[in-house]
């Protein structure tokens, strides 16, 4: 199983905050991770598709084409605007 | 120190703190807070909603601040941000350092604010009379 | 606006009062506190006195406060010296500058801060152990 | 008359916070008053020889060869050490 997580503008785009997926065949990196979930339909393409988009692993950002592994916590969100 | 809170803080009640565990040995210390502004990009704001990532907000808020005591020779510092709804006015985040030399209070308490904003998960989601937007990076 | 006086303050009453005139216009307010210490130089201090020249004070007090809201945009600012007998850990003197941004609001703060610090007549003398002694510009 | 003012150490090796005297006849400027207070005796001339000494006229830090006018306040100090 892996955890996926979705903030703000990206949660309310693809209407979902979080969800548990076994993570699928063949899947080892982030790169097939976001091609695997836009491929669930027009909505998830074009909005994982934004290059200003950050992805956190297990609660630290990683570079575009990081490694998933099963147990990982995958986040995906827009800049931060905090402080 | 780090927080994540709904509840307001009292930013006198946050420096009397750091200056009585202090017992003479810091000479300066520096504290940013941070407030919402009634306008953003020449619109009213009536409301604005704090999002985070539980668990890694955490985890980058101690990162900026043992980034900084490590840079910087500190004698204590603190960060304390809001989530949450807020209104104009109200405090939204408090970062504050005490040093013996006040240029490193001041390098420390600024380096915080500013990876603070870059680097913590945090969004802000914008009220205005004409409904919700968020607020786009750099622009507040 | 400016003050000098021998009663302690309170930094979290004043950066409220800074916080309630300013009324969503600012987003970020800057202070600065300076705190006695208990060494300088080597030696353990017991006490500290500060003198300066009542009137000529006042006036650098307010030039300073002036060229800061000259150079930098801010909503409010505010700069309080104490005079006397002071022991470690009192507070001696906070700065504070209320802006729309905080890259303002740090650069006005510390450049108040800094310019007191060489032009305003304020004269510290310590107390040690073995006796009184000025302190040196630059030690301290 | 001219208001003369000593601060901090100077006050204390001078012995004298202020005074207030006519002023000299032939003064006209700083070097020319301050000669003058330094012809009192050796502790003057050695107290005010200090070339660190800051000089106000008025209230305000003016330059060594400022002019001195009757009715000022002309105060000496050492480099200032607040904040």
């Amino acid at each position: 199983m892996i955890q996926l997580r979705y903030f703000a503008s990206l949660r309310e785009s693809l209407g979902i905050g979080d969800e548990q997926i076994d993570l699928p065949d063949g899947i080892h990196d982030l790169p097939g991770l976001t091609r695997w979930l836009q491929d669930r339909n027009e909505t998830w393409a074009n909005t994982l598709a934004d290059s200003r988009l950050h992805v956190a692993i297990n609660q630290e950002i990683v570079k575009p084409d990081a490694t998933v592994t099963d147990g990982d916590e995958v986040a995906w969100f827009p800049p931060v605007t905090g402080g | 120190m780090i927080r994540v809170q709904t509840e307001d803080f009292d930013p006198g009640v946050e420096l009397e703190r750091l200056r009585s565990r202090n017992k003479g040995q810091a000479g300066a210390m520096v504290s940013f807070t941070g407030l919402v502004r009634d306008m953003n990009e020449g619109d009213t704001v009536t409301q604005m909603t704090l999002e985070h990532y539980p668990g890694m907000t955490e985890k980058a808020l101690e990162k900026i601040e043992q980034e900084a005591n490590e840079r910087w020779e500190l004698t204590a510092s603190l960060i304390i941000h809001r989530v949450g709804p807020l209104t104009p006015n109200d405090n939204i985040v408090f970062v504050a350092a005490a040093s013996r030399h006040r240029k490193q209070a001041f390098l420390a308490c600024e380096f915080m604010i500013d990876t603070l904003k870059t680097n913590a998960p945090f969004w802000k989601k914008e009220s205005l009379p004409g409904g919700t937007r968020w607020v786009e990076p750099g622009t507040d």
